[in-house]
């Protein structure tokens, strides 16, 4: 536990992860859902990125490099896959929340007919 | 549509946006950057047009179905170049060494080439094809469906 | 041929991807190019999976480094873990592949007349063919992060087809539901692949299993991950979105969803058995799956009796068969840790589970299909409201009563022989259990007797003179998961002597996974 | 009942997240990197490429990248079915 000071990243992501998790188990709204989803998205891809820092490491890129450690290249495609594909979840999401609301007249989940959870 | 010097300035930013976009594309092998960021560049400048005009305007340029083309080729071209590796290995990186992308850096670092990374240039040309056509096509369509216009088939 | 087999695994997984990107630009030239595309190549991939497994029924585990100079070549010369993708391909896994292709042909050929009057069918069959693809990369990587990727492309595609018929509101409500279920559960996913990421800086899951240490993140990783796949599957607690997201998707698309589920089942197993497997006593693993199992075998099943819509009551069926699996398999990861219990009962057990994977997937496939074809005809789903189909739709009534009786578990029927090889070996274990999972499945014979009365008996309707036979290609997708089912009950040793032996021991024999990927390294 | 259900979820979880992150290594400390550095040192000289996180993206994972262009081709697939029109063409044959 001796580290605790310099993990505050982490910490923050995990944060930003619980929040979301608020927002997804308490909120009626379904756009607000949605911004739930993207917000853990968001903290999912804080969490990655921050693993693969080096103290006082420079960018995995070798055009022009000043001196240093390179910080891990691995995590940062990760993240860059994982920010495409929610981006594409949620252009999939809103979709069919617009053909919800046309449907339904509502965005609220207890009101459209069968949503819960 | 907005009014008249918002529509000018968006036609004349938009080439600029666009070079850009290309060259993040192009570079994407040396510096940071690459097809997926070229193109959500290059998106951003088509839905900059959107706002500026409306979407039934910039509908007459641009057709849903020449994007489904487009974005769909982009695909292809990346399939294959990962295919084309298979006398080898799927996903070998067949290039390196010919004369086509094919220059090697020296170790360590250094000013960067174009003429290098084998497949890797190009299949960030493909990538940078298919997001520009894919989300254009995405935002296109829920801006026309928005203002009462289905996708047709 | 060699080169055929050596590339096959890549194959499987390119040749519906490259079929997708191509289809919606022959679908704009002609349908009839697009269909035979859509058939040829599906039927091409079902043979490749056969060759497949006969390749790795003779040879053992099929490794495949994407990207490395030889396809066997792990790891880079002089260095010790690997470092690109691989594909690793075992017994367990080639057997989800061999569930996927017949399932996924019988699906499209059904299609091919179910949508044949609604608009969007070339998009229609890009996504079936994406999330065929998405399937067989989730069984055959051995990348966690590669299975994230897989995992959400069969999610994204299956979700967008969920909601494919827009004008009715319950299929947009599915879609979405399905579609939130699937973010979350993957970006769990993803945050656990993080925290292994952390601490061993490795992605394949045969290094990680050598490498892991069981540390406290480890257990939340595995916690997560459990959580995560079991929310994909439907078990019990969180089985909310299963009867309104299978129940409006179109027929075909709801028997791939059965198998889709089946898919998360296997990686949750992967996850338990290989990645971590001996490394921890996994005896309250084990019983967390077993209690999920029965939960979900008990509840849907009572929750499934008074529904009236057939598609609804189904998918409630589905949950409670998927709780026969977590059971037998359950039970085999309980007495992992104890060689003695895992030769008298535990391998039978999981044997029994996992052959129930394979049965499940036909008979609940073609349950989906007679249902299609009932909704095709008449136009609704109320049970209700049927009746004295039977007249008119000889051959469907048949396949629907084949199916049934394979469900209920009647002998001779191939749901009897893996139920069976359930009840024994769970006895040995702890006889209650094994007595619930009895009456649970009287409870469904009940059901499925009051579902066909309701549907097909009786005398003929006035309102449904109209109705005819199933189209041909209807009856072909339902007939060849009909013949699967026969097949599978007039022999049943044979199959688990072949593929579900091969399957179970894959599952308990962490050592092999491992040295696939670690063995060519000292 | 539902909220009471709901706070106790949210409560584990976080406690789960939370514990999870501060027991990993310190921040900009990586415990093991033997992977990265292999990439790091070899990518120039085996795919030709300056820029390491592309070697990595289009060719040591290159299956991912590839996966990832086929989820936008998903969507974008996806919501073009979603947002189509019912009514048919005139059929022209």
């Amino acid at each position: 536990m001796e580290h605790i000071p310099l993990n505050f990243p982490f910490l923050a992501a995990a944060l930003l992860v619980g929040i979301s998790f608020y927002i997804i188990i308490f909120k009626k709204n379904l756009i607000k859902l949605i911004m739930g989803i993207a917000m853990l998205a968001s903290g999912v891809n804080l969490f990655l990125v921050s693993l693969g820092y080096r103290a006082g490491g420079v960018a995995p890129i070798y055009t022009d490099v000043p001196e240093g450690p390179m910080v891990l290249s691995v995590p940062q495609a990760l993240t860059l896959t994982s920010i495409v594909i929610n981006v594409a979840v949620l252009a999939l999401m809103l979709t069919m929340v617009i053909r919800i609301y046309r449907h339904t007249g509502s965005l609220d989940s207890e009101k459209s007919r069968k949503m819960k959870g | 549509m907005l009014s008249k010097i918002v529509r000018t300035v968006a036609n004349q930013l938009i080439l600029f946006i666009l070079v850009f976009g290309l060259y993040v594309i192009a570079h994407g092998h040396i510096t940071p950057g690459g097809g997926f960021q070229g193109g959500a560049v290059i998106v951003s400048g088509v839905v900059m047009l959107l706002v500026a005009f409306s979407s039934h305007e910039l509908k007459k340029s641009l057709r849903e179905r020449t994007l489904s083309i487009v974005e769909s080729s982009g695909a292809i071209i990346f399939a294959v170049l990962a295919f084309a590796g298979i006398g080898t290995v799927f996903f070998y990186n067949f290039l390196v060494g010919t004369p086509i992308f094919g220059g090697v850096p020296d170790p360590g670092p250094g000013p960067g080439n174009i003429w290098t990374g084998g497949v890797i240039p190009l299949m960030n040309f493909a990538v940078g094809l298919k997001v520009i056509a894919g989300l254009s096509a995405v935002v296109l369509a829920i801006a026309l469906f928005s203002s009462g216009e289905e996708v047709e088939e | 041929m060699d080169t055929l087999i050596t590339h096959s695994s890549i194959l499987i997984i390119a040749i519906p991807l490259l079929t997708a990107f191509l289809t919606p630009l022959i679908g704009m030239a002609s349908k009839k190019a697009r269909n035979t595309l859509l058939i040829v190549s599906l039927a091409f991939v079902a043979f490749l999976v056969f060759a497949l497994a006969r390749d790795i029924s003779i040879n053992g585990i099929h490794i495949y480094t994407l990207g490395a100079a030889s396809p066997d070549l792990t790891a880079p010369k002089g260095f010790i873990v690997p470092v690109r993708i691989i594909l690793e391909v075992d017994g367990m896994s080639i057997l989800m592949g061999i569930i996927w292709s017949i399932v996924s042909l019988a699906a499209a050929i059904f299609s091919l007349s179910h949508i044949a009057s609604e608009t969007g069918q070339n998009r229609f069959y890009t996504l079936l063919l994406l999330m065929v693809t998405g399937g067989f990369g989730m069984m055959f990587t051995g990348d966690l992060f590669n299975l994230f990727v897989f995992l959400e492309i069969a999610s994204i595609s299956g979700a967008a087809l969920i909601a494919f018929r827009t004008k009715f509101a319950d299929t947009q409500e599915g879609g979405f539901k399905y579609i939130v279920v699937s973010a979350i559960a993957s970006l769990m996913v993803l945050f656990a692949i993080g925290l292994l990421y952390a601490q061993y800086n490795l992605l394949n899951i045969g290094a990680l299993a050598q490498a892991i240490q069981y540390t406290t993140p480890d257990k939340i990783a595995l916690a997560l991950l459990v959580i995560a796949f079991a929310m994909k599957l439907g078990a019990i607690p969180l089985h909310m979105w299963v009867p309104d997201s299978y129940a409006v998707a179109p027929a075909g698309i709801s028997a791939m969803l059965v198998v889709s589920s089946q898919v998360s089942m296997y990686a949750l197993f992967r996850v338990c058995f290989t990645l971590f497997g001996v490394t921890l006593n996994m005896y309250t693993v084990g019983w967390i799956v077993i209690i999920l199992g029965m939960l979900s075998m008990f509840i849907g099943v009572t929750m499934a009796i008074p529904q009236t819509d057939i598609k609804r009551l189904m998918s409630y069926h589905a949950i409670s068969q998927s709780g026969y699996m977590l059971l037998g398999v359950g039970v085999g990861l309980a007495v992992l840790g104890d060689p003695n219990a895992l030769a008298t009962y535990g391998r039978e057990a999981m044997s029994g589970g996992i052959f129930h994977i394979i049965n499940h997937a036909m008979y609940k496939g073609l349950l989906f299909l007679t249902a299609g074809a009932l909704f095709y005809r008449v136009g609704h789903r109320d049970l209700n409201r049927m009746g004295g189909l039977g007249h008119k739709m000889k051959l469907t009534s048949i396949f629907f009563i084949i199916g049934a009786l394979s469900i209920a578990g009647i002998p001779p029927f191939n749901g009897f022989a893996s139920k069976f090889m359930i009840y024994e070996s769970v006895y040995q274990f702890n006889p209650i259990l094994s007595a619930i999972a009895m009456l649970v499945s009287l409870i469904t014979l009940a059901s499925f007797v009051k579902a066909f009365q309701s549907a097909f008996t009786g005398p003929p309707l006035p309102e449904y003179k109209e109705v005819k036979e199933a189209p041909k290609s209807m009856l072909i997708g339902m007939g060849i998961l009909a013949a699967a089912i026969v097949f599978f009950s007039v022999f049943p040793g044979l199959i688990v002597h072949h593929i579900v032996d091969p399957a179970t021991n894959a599952l308990i024999n962490q050592g092999a996974y491992v040295n696939g990927i670690m063995g060519g390294t000292p | 009942m539902r909220q009471v259900i709901g706070l106790i979820v949210l409560l584990v979880l976080v406690v789960f997240l939370v514990s999870g992150v501060l027991l990993i290594h310190p921040f900009g400390y990586p415990d093991a990197s033997d992977m990265d550095d292999y990439i790091i040192e070899n990518a120039q000289e085996e795919t030709g490429s300056n820029n390491v996180v592309a070697a990595v993206l289009f060719d040591y994972r290159g299956l991912d990248t590839l996966g990832e262009a086929t989820i936008l081709f998903t969507a974008v697939t996806g919501v073009l079915l979603l947002l189509r029109t019912l009514k048919r063409k005139e059929e022209s044959s």
